[in-house]
């Protein structure tokens, strides 16, 4: 049962982020994406990260790509506008993206040896677990995130505002 | 500590004129250079004439890397200093009837030009011989870029490269044998010594290669010398008179002390290649030299021949050789100096260094065209001038070495006289032109700076044995040093 | 520590300022607060202390890796003065600046890797911001954009090798799996190193090795002058001490795994860059591409791998920052009376300004290498490591690509000697003469009296 | 249980898709989203690897990595602004000034 | 009363302290005072050169030398010359010829340089020239004797050039300079491999070890020695400078090209006489060169117009028969040759100056003539000098031939055969050039003769003198065929002791001499008959380009051999030298080096292509570098 929700959950997400890929209107890829990233926040429940699934949610789905319609609005992009690159270019990019594809596959091999410490036992995902393990262990990382954001903020700001003449 | 006031003394004259800019720098430099002068005499007297490393300093400087400050002087390093130092006053006397832009800091840089050199002769550790051995490049280069003649920038900066890159050569080989010293490291000379030849056959050859390249370049021996006669041409001739009468011996001193004795293996496997180059060097600059158009170009290919002979005779290893060698570089460092300051009074006057266009100056000047003849002389090592006692020597070594070498590199002889006589005759000799009409003679500061020189001539021509007694021993401990350890690796 | 959270809180002082009204005094205090943190930085010194549930590692490395970016911080502050007055965000800038200056800390002292991967992005996405910040300049978008396209795209690749060697050995804290690591080095599964090579992936975009380096010199041309200036000093030591740290440090059991891909990137980054800026006649660039070329000769010690190089790494990263601080502060002088970065514009600049045209030669001969400057005695350590190891073909092709960098370095210097120019020169403050005369003299200090630094560094 | 390399790629997968589509569009907003898929693929071999290793780590990491995206997300569609602003295009390769 | 060592010392010196005393004060001193200080010092040396001659005298045979050591010049690596003189008869005979004619041609200089603006020069360079020829034949060691062989070579230089404006005569300086110079390097090289094998180059040391050394070496040595006479003395293949060293002035002619210098190659040899000695072989290569030589220039001499022209030529083959003396290995008959020749080929130079100074500068004897009655001192010379080099009895000439003659029947019949043409020829061309300028018509421009006047008392002096040294020189070594007691023979002896007792000596019977010299005089006789007949009586005069046949044109081209060195060794010095600086200095290793920077700023003009300015091409590069990094790991 597990292993069919895999599939099916796998199969929408690569489709769905094929289909970011491949198609003509920046708004559908968006759509597309936002599909994909719901398929993995699939997968977070099926790994008992619920919590997790659900920030995935909130943050991704909610936050980032509302962000990304909302630019593409405001900048009303939603036409053809791009120029194509020539046919060579797409078929380098896709034997480049094919190439990297194997390679990288091939060199993760050894998964299958590796024997899992703990028994998984649920527990993990947990908002409590987590929590203590970002406010005690990663509390300096946490803070930190904020200076991120505040520079990333300051930063925007001071990009996107348009100066007075 | 008189080896340290030589070396320290320049520097602080030359900073003291780049802060002060005096008025006068010129007199300035020139007293500052004749205290370095009175200074490098007092060492001089006070030195024994044995094979003993004298007025020895050792400071500890980077310990982390073994390096130290230590410096000291033997005849060898003794008979160079002194060239040195009688020449930069003669060198700044020479240019008194020139006025330089910015002058301090020409003459700054001659100073600290000075200090290197001395620097690279008395340096007694393999990291401090680097040292001053780049740090002498670049007064030298910015003295060429900033005062010299047409098209500079691209030839100083070939010149610059091309030296450039033969030292990190060599730079490369002295780390590597950093690095075979026992413990943890030194640069010491004794223990480069022990590490050097300690090396197989195989690894001395690389190193002779490497630090062989670096020497090349500088002195310059064929086929590495084709930054020199465009450099020689277009420095200013202070520069000009630094880099031959000077600088060039650089090289040949790398030779005796950081060559020789390193890789005794390597230099017996090579040497006769090096030899062999030398000699080719000879006969090709002094063929190149007959035909050329330009005194000062003319004067530089000279100089390559005279080089190429100093070179083959130091490579036989023999005191003869070495000995010869060391007469035959300051017989050459003021020759060639004399020479260029010729070339320099007669461009100036006539605003041409063309031979097809000059012409009769004996006419009209005659005390210069004497100097000219003795320094001429000199230069085709005619007996009891200077030129003689050493090619004499060197010539001897060569024919010892074999035989037939020795015969091409006497061709020298020959091949000097012809151009030199051609260069006397197309500028001197003749009827006067419209350019050398009123050609003026010799002005009195002109005369005390040439009339030393030609004393000097004929003092190291008819009496050298004091010279000669200085590096003797020195040169012997070499000498001795290479066949013994030659012998035992039989 | 204290340093971390000082430059911080001056980061949000940088914000507050704003509101307080105190943008006059901003400049002066951050500087003050930047000795203050150096101060307390150098105070750690000798001791190894962890924080935060081993977060960051203060132990000598960091320390004076930090110590070093604070100071080239204060030199930063100090030269680039102008960048922040009259100028509309003045605090905004400021404050991205101190961010980037705490990521940088983060980089050099983290312990763990959400320490490595926060400091990389708080420091890029601040540069992201400063790059573009020159908003009316196409110039600088383009930076801003190139920069920020690549720089994500990396990151990508960085956290895939994270997220690979999470796997591999159960951990992000750095000791820890470098403890796994050698004790399990023979049942370590193949996507561990699939995630080593990634992180190497994006670990040499942050210090802009060949082939990883394209953004580099597009950035660093269409960037302002200052911010360029800080990507080059504080960002590339920040850079290569991350880097140093986890390629030496923690993988370096692993060593000839990813070894190999380091020689070859070696290689390509000492000879690409160094010959491609031969042809360059904006300074700019050249120094960009130089500064990549840089990269090169400290990659050979990576490649040497022997123990007690950092000191070496740290030395020949605060010679090249003070040679590029000292080039740069000249180049910002020149464009702040009006001139560009073209070669030409240096023409005769002896003649002009004889000090400012010997502080460039000076800092030129420094980056070209030449004894007794500071500049040489890094080559000449990192050659000397890499001979010690038996690297005699790399250090000769290093020795080469010196040569090659000899020549452009001094095509800058023929033309200030050489070339003839029509303009007037440069008044100059007394606060810019200062800098200048102080880079000079450390410059000097640094080559004359290397054992000072080398001694104390010798860590490991 | 799902395997763990079954996850791995998975991951690969998505993470290629990303690399593909940053190399096939032009377009500046597609290759941030592609960006984020990457950053995605990277989240959810985190989380398989938490879970596998049965350590939360993993999955706090994971949080710092959104923290990040959301801000070059944020920034990122601050400077396309900016750019759009001074280019009126959001072609990637369109902004072609410094060069050689 | 003086040491002996100081006296010895004094004769070189005074020359130089003159050469000095003339050179440093430049023009400030008078022509009178430069006249009196140089011929002074010459004269002192030639009056010490006396005193030192009667001490040899007195001594005992074996103990004919005196020796004086100044300093050590060169001294290193186990090897080293000193300054040191050797009086013995070989160079107390030079010196006497060195400082005697050598005074007599300063005094004649005095009026034939009278109104030169350079007389102090001449003189100042006349006393060096003295110094260093001194300096060769008193050195006692090898080194020594090469200062003085080079310094004489560039007094040659500078008085060839004397008159420097003139681009010939320069030419010529040169031109005698460098042949010189091709001789000093095998002089070198011979004495560098005496000191490598002898181990000193002192002459009595090395004489000591001869022996001892191999014979092969010995060979190589004197060779190289000879290749050094050859230079010096002028004979084949390095003759050609002395005929042009003609256009220095005459008193020059006189002392450095026909009476001292170019004998220095006779004295080297004789010095050197027991390596020799030791060395068939390189007497055989003597004996060929000089006969060469000897009839070579000869023969070039008949076709002469220029008086000093015909000298040189003459000087030229007369060194060729001293040459053949020496490869005979009569050594002292070579030396006396050279005494006589000194005497009297210093006589027919400086008679030719006087001829010249009388016509103001004219030296074509087509276009003189007739002069018998306007010059009679130097007619009645001239005619002893030509007599004397004929080898009239009892002219000195004769005696010094005939010896050299007999040595050759003795040795070779050949050889006597070849040398008694050179001289028959040097009989024909000598009194065809007598007859051509005393007798006959006056074909000198009358404005010319209008000024036409006998020299002055400095110069006939000279010219008497030598004159009566001309007639007596030869007594000094009357064989015993004629009932002399060959003095200078016995004199020399100690030199040449060692050879002595090497050789088997033959003697021609008294018969087979006379009926020799018999020959020889009437074939001499029936040339001047024919001379007389062409020349004197039917008025005979060449004129140019009116050569029939290609020998004689060929001879008054003086077979082309100095068109043919310039075809084969100058212009391809020339060639080589431009295609070395053009094709290989700046086509090849310029060029190479150059490559090399060259190719640094065209891979950076290829490189920098691939920074295009694209996002997509850098990303695309990275994923490439991404896939061939993980695919090397992989296939690790």
């Amino acid at each position: 049962m597990t292993l069919n929700l895999f599939y099916f959950l796998s199969f929408v997400a690569v489709f769905a982020a094929v289909l970011v890929v491949f198609s003509k209107s920046p708004v559908s890829s968006v759509l597309y994406l936002i599909i994909a990233f719901f398929a993995i926040a699939g997968h977070y429940v099926l790994m008992n990260a619920e919590f997790l699934a659900a920030v995935h949610v909130i943050v991704y789905a909610g936050a980032i790509m509302v962000l990304f319609l909302y630019v593409i609005m405001l900048l009303n992009l939603n036409k053809e506008s791009e120029p194509h690159k020539s046919n060579l270019l797409k078929f380098a990019a896709a034997i480049c993206a094919g190439l990297f594809m194997i390679v990288l596959v091939g060199s993760l091999k050894g998964a299958d040896t590796m024997i899992p410490q703990q028994v998984a036992n649920g527990q993990t995902g947990l908002v409590k677990n987590l929590g203590k393990i970002l406010f005690t262990e990663f509390l300096l990382p946490f803070e930190l995130a904020s200076i991120l954001l505040l520079a990333a903020m300051v930063g925007a700001v001071m990009l996107g505002k348009s100066e007075p003449k | 500590m008189i080896t340290v006031f030589l070396l320290t003394w320049p520097l602080l004259a030359a900073l003291l004129l780049f802060v002060l800019k005096p008025g006068n720098a010129k007199v300035f430099t020139l007293v500052a250079s004749l205290v370095e002068l009175l200074a490098s005499i007092i060492m001089a007297f006070q030195f024994v004439k044995d094979d003993t490393v004298q007025f020895a300093v050792n400071v500890n400087w980077i310990t982390s890397l073994g390096i130290n400050f230590s410096v000291g002087v033997d005849g060898i390093s003794l008979l160079l200093v002194l060239l040195t130092t009688v020449l930069v006053p003669l060198i700044i006397l020479s240019s008194f009837s020139k006025t330089y832009e910015k002058q301090s800091t020409f003459y700054g840089l001659v100073l600290i030009m000075q200090m290197a050199l001395i620097g690279v002769f008395v340096a007694l550790d393999g990291f401090l011989f680097y040292l001053f051995w780049e740090m002498a490049l670049i007064p030298i280069y910015f003295i060429c870029l900033i005062w010299g003649g047409e098209n500079r920038g691209v030839i100083t900066l070939k010149f610059f490269i091309y030296t450039l890159a033969g030292s990190l050569v060599m730079l490369v080989a002295l780390v590597y044998l950093y690095f075979q010293t026992p413990g943890s490291h030194t640069f010491d000379i004794q223990a480069l010594y022990q590490a050097g030849r300690g090396l197989s056959a195989y690894e001395q050859g690389l190193v002779f290669w490497a630090m062989f390249i670096a020497f090349a370049i500088k002195m310059p021996v064929f086929p590495f010398h084709t930054w020199q006669p465009d450099t020689y041409t277009t420095a200013p001739t202070q520069g000009t008179m630094l880099l031959s009468a000077i600088m060039l011996k650089m090289g040949i001193y790398g030779l005796i002390r950081w060559m020789i004795p390193l890789v005794p293996v390597g230099v017996m496997d090579w040497g006769l290649t090096v030899v062999v180059l030398s000699v080719i060097g000879i006969v090709y600059a002094s063929c190149i030299a007959i035909v050329q158009k330009d005194v000062k170009r003319l004067v530089a290919y000279s100089s390559i021949a005279h080089v190429g002979l100093i070179a083959a005779g130091l490579l036989t290893l023999t005191a003869t050789g070495i000995q010869g060698a060391m007469i035959q570089m300051l017989s050459h460092g003021i020759l060639v100096f004399a020479m260029f300051y010729i070339v320099d009074i007669i461009s100036d006057r006539t605003k041409t260094r063309s031979l097809a266009e000059l012409g009769g100056i004996r006419n009209v000047a005659p005390v210069l065209s004497t100097v000219f003849i003795i320094v001429m002389l000199g230069s085709v090592a005619l007996p009891i001038t200077s030129g003689f006692v050493g090619e004499f020597l060197l010539i001897r070594s060569l024919v010892e070495y074999h035989f037939i070498l020795g015969a091409v590199a006497g061709l020298t002889i020959i091949l000097g006289a012809i151009y030199m006589l051609r260069t006397f005759q197309k500028s001197m000799s003749g009827e006067t032109n419209a350019i050398t009409a009123t050609f003026a003679d010799l002005t009195q500061q002109e005369k005390i700076v040439l009339y030393p020189i030609v004393i000097l001539i004929f003092v190291i021509g008819i009496y050298p044995t004091p010279i000669l007694e200085i590096s003797e021993a020195a040169t012997a401990n070499i000498v001795n040093l290479f066949s013994a350890y030659a012998d035992s690796i039989k | 520590m204290n340093a971390l959270l000082i430059i911080c809180g001056l980061g949000i002082l940088s914000l507050v300022a704003e509101i307080a009204n105190l943008k006059k005094w901003l400049t002066v205090f951050v500087m003050v607060g930047l000795v203050a943190a150096a101060g307390l930085i150098v105070l750690d010194w000798g001791t190894v202390r962890s924080y935060y549930s081993d977060m960051v590692l203060f132990d000598d490395f960091a320390v004076s890796f930090t110590a070093l970016i604070l100071v080239a911080s204060f030199f930063w502050f100090w030269m680039s003065g102008d960048y922040f007055s009259n100028q509309p965000h003045k605090t905004d800038r400021s404050a991205l600046i101190l961010f980037a200056i705490t990521g940088a800390i983060c980089m050099v002292s983290f312990n763990n890797m959400a320490m490595l991967f926060l400091g990389i992005e708080i420091l890029s996405i601040s540069l992201y911001v400063l790059a573009g910040s020159n908003k009316e300049s196409l110039n600088s978008n383009e930076a801003a954009f190139k920069y920020f396209i690549m720089g994500s795209f990396a990151t990508g690749f960085l956290l895939m090798g994270i997220a690979l060697i999470y796997g591999a050995t159960g951990s992000f804290n750095i000791t820890k799996i470098a403890a796994h690591i050698s004790t399990h080095i023979d049942s370590l599964p193949g996507f561990f190193y699939t995630g080593v090579l990634l992180m190497l992936v994006g670990m040499t975009f942050k210090i802009s090795a060949v082939p990883f380096h394209f953004w580099a010199p597009d950035v660093y041309a269409g960037s302002p002058t200052t911010i360029t200036a800080f990507m080059s000093t504080v960002v590339k030591i920040a850079a290569f001490g991350a880097f140093y740290k986890i390629f030496s440090f923690c993988f370096n059991s692993v060593h000839s795994s990813w070894v190999l891909v380091i020689q070859i990137m070696t290689v390509l980054t000492l000879v690409i860059p160094n010959i491609t800026a031969v042809y360059q006649n904006n300074i700019k660039r050249m120094l960009a591409y130089s500064s990549v070329g840089h990269v090169g000769y400290l990659l050979l010690v990576v490649v040497a791998n022997t123990t007690g190089a950092s000191g070496t790494i740290l030395y020949y990263l605060t010679a090249y920052s003070i040679a590029s601080l000292l080039a740069f502060t000249i180049l910002h002088l020149l464009e702040g009376s009006g001139e560009n970065n073209e070669l030409e514009t240096f023409n005769g600049l002896y003649k002009r300004n004889p000090w400012l045209a010997s502080a460039l030669t000076i800092a030129m001969l420094s980056l070209a290498g030449i004894p007794p400057l500071a500049g040489f005695f890094g080559k000449y350590m990192v050659f000397a490591l890499a001979l010690q190891q038996g690297y005699v073909e790399l250090v000769l092709l290093a020795v080469g690509t010196s040569l090659v960098g000899v020549y452009y370095y001094f095509k800058v210097i023929v033309a200030m000697f050489f070339k003839d120019s029509s303009s007037t020169s440069i008044p100059l403050t007394l606060s810019s003469q200062l800098i200048l005369a102080i880079l000079v003299v450390l410059i000097f200090l640094l080559g004359l009296f290397p054992d000072w630094m080398i001694t104390r560094l010798a860590i490991h | 249980m799902v395997p763990i390399e079954y996850y791995l790629y998975l991951s690969a997968t998505l993470f290629t898709i990303g690399v593909l589509g940053v190399l096939y569009r032009r377009n500046a907003i597609i290759v941030f989203m592609c960006i984020e898929l990457m950053l995605n693929a990277v989240n959810l071999i985190m989380v398989a690897f938490s879970n596998y290793l049965n350590d939360g780590a993993g999955q706090v990491f994971v949080f710092f990595i959104m923290a990040v995206a959301a801000a070059e997300v944020a920034v990122g569609l601050a400077i396309l602004i900016m750019m759009y602003r001074n280019t009126r295009t959001t072609d990637i390769n369109i902004l072609n000034r410094l060069k050689w | 009363m003086v040491g002996i060592d100081f006296l010895i010392s004094l004769v070189p010196l005074m020359p130089l302290l003159g050469f000095l005393l003339v050179a440093l004060s430049g023009k400030s001193l008078g022509q009178g005072v430069t006249s009196v200080i140089a011929c002074g010092a010459v004269l002192i040396s030639f009056l010490v050169s006396v005193y030192l001659f009667t001490e040899l005298l007195s001594a005992p045979e074996d103990q004919r030398f005196l020796t004086a050591t100044l300093f050590d010049w060169i001294k290193t690596g186990g090897f080293s010359a000193s300054i040191s003189f050797l009086v013995d008869p070989l160079s107390s005979l030079m010196l006497l010829i060195i400082t005697g004619v050598g005074f007599l041609i300063h005094v004649y200089s005095i009026g034939y340089m009278h109104d030169d603006a350079g007389f102090n020069r001449f003189f100042s360079y006349l006393n060096l020239f003295v110094f260093f020829m001194l300096l060769l034949v008193m050195g006692s060691n090898y080194l020594l004797m090469f200062v003085g062989w080079e310094g004489v070579g560039l007094c040659s230089y500078l008085l060839i050039g004397f008159w420097f404006k003139n681009q010939n005569y320069n030419d010529a300086a040169n031109k005698a300079f460098i042949m010189n110079r091709i001789g000093d390097l095998g002089l070198l090289l011979g004495v560098i491999l005496i000191v490598m094998n002898f181990g000193s180059l002192q002459y009595s040391e090395v004489f000591a070890k001869a022996t001892t050394v191999d014979p092969q070496t010995i060979t190589l040595i004197t060779i190289l020695l000879f290749i050094g006479a050859m230079g010096k003395s002028a004979q084949i293949p390095l003759y050609t400078w002395l005929p042009d060293a003609m256009a220095g002035p005459t008193p020059v002619s006189a002392l450095i090209h026909a009476a001292t210098m170019v004998t220095a190659g006779v004295y080297m040899v004789v010095r050197n006489n027991i390596l020799y000695t030791l060395s068939p072989v390189s007497l055989e290569l003597i004996i060929i060169v000089g006969l060469a030589t000897a009839l070579f220039a000869a023969t070039i001499a008949i076709k002469q117009d220029d008086i000093k022209k015909v000298l040189a030529y003459s000087t030229v083959s007369q060194l060729g028969l001293m040459f053949v003396a020496l490869g005979l290995g009569a050594y002292t008959t070579g030396i006396f040759h050279m005494a006589t020749h000194a005497f009297f080929k210093a006589l027919l130079f400086l008679c030719a100056g006087s001829v010249i100074h009388a016509l103001q500068g004219e030296q074509d004897i087509r276009k003189m003539g007739g002069l018998k009655k306007y010059l009679p001192i130097t007619y009645l010379t001239f005619l002893v000098g030509v007599l004397a080099i004929s080898g009239i009895p009892p002219f000195a000439g004769f005696f010094s031939k005939d010896e050299i003659l007999a040595h050759a029947f003795e040795h070779n019949p050949i050889i006597w055969g070849v040398a008694l043409l050179a001289s028959l020829l040097t009989v024909f061309y000598m009194f065809r050039l007598f007859f051509l300028t005393f007798y006959g018509k006056e074909r000198a421009s009358h404005d010319v003769m209008h000024h036409i006047h006998e020299s002055p008392q400095s110069m006939a002096v000279p010219l008497i003198v030598l004159a009566v040294l001309s007639l007596v020189g030869g007594f000094m070594n009357v064989p015993e065929a004629l009932f002399g007691s060959a003095w200078l023979s016995e004199f020399l002896a100690p030199v040449v002791a060692q050879s002595t007792a090497l050789r088997e000596v033959h003697h021609l019977s008294h018969a087979t001499e006379y009926m020799l010299m018999g020959v020889v005089i009437s074939f001499t006789l029936i040339i001047i008959g024919i001379t007389y007949n062409r020349y004197a009586a039917k008025h005979h005069v060449p004129v140019a380009g009116n050569e029939s046949g290609g020998l004689q044109r060929t001879l008054y081209n003086k077979y082309y051999i100095d068109e043919l060195y310039d075809g084969i060794i100058v212009k391809p010095l020339y060639w080589i030298s431009e295609k070395l600086d053009v094709a290989i200095e700046r086509l090849a290793i310029d060029k190479l080096v150059n490559t090399v920077g060259g190719s640094v700023v065209w891979g950076s003009r290829g490189l920098r292509f691939l920074q295009n300015g694209g996002i997509g091409f850098y990303i695309f590069i990275m994923v490439i570098s991404i896939i061939l990094i993980l695919t090397i790991s992989v296939i690790r």
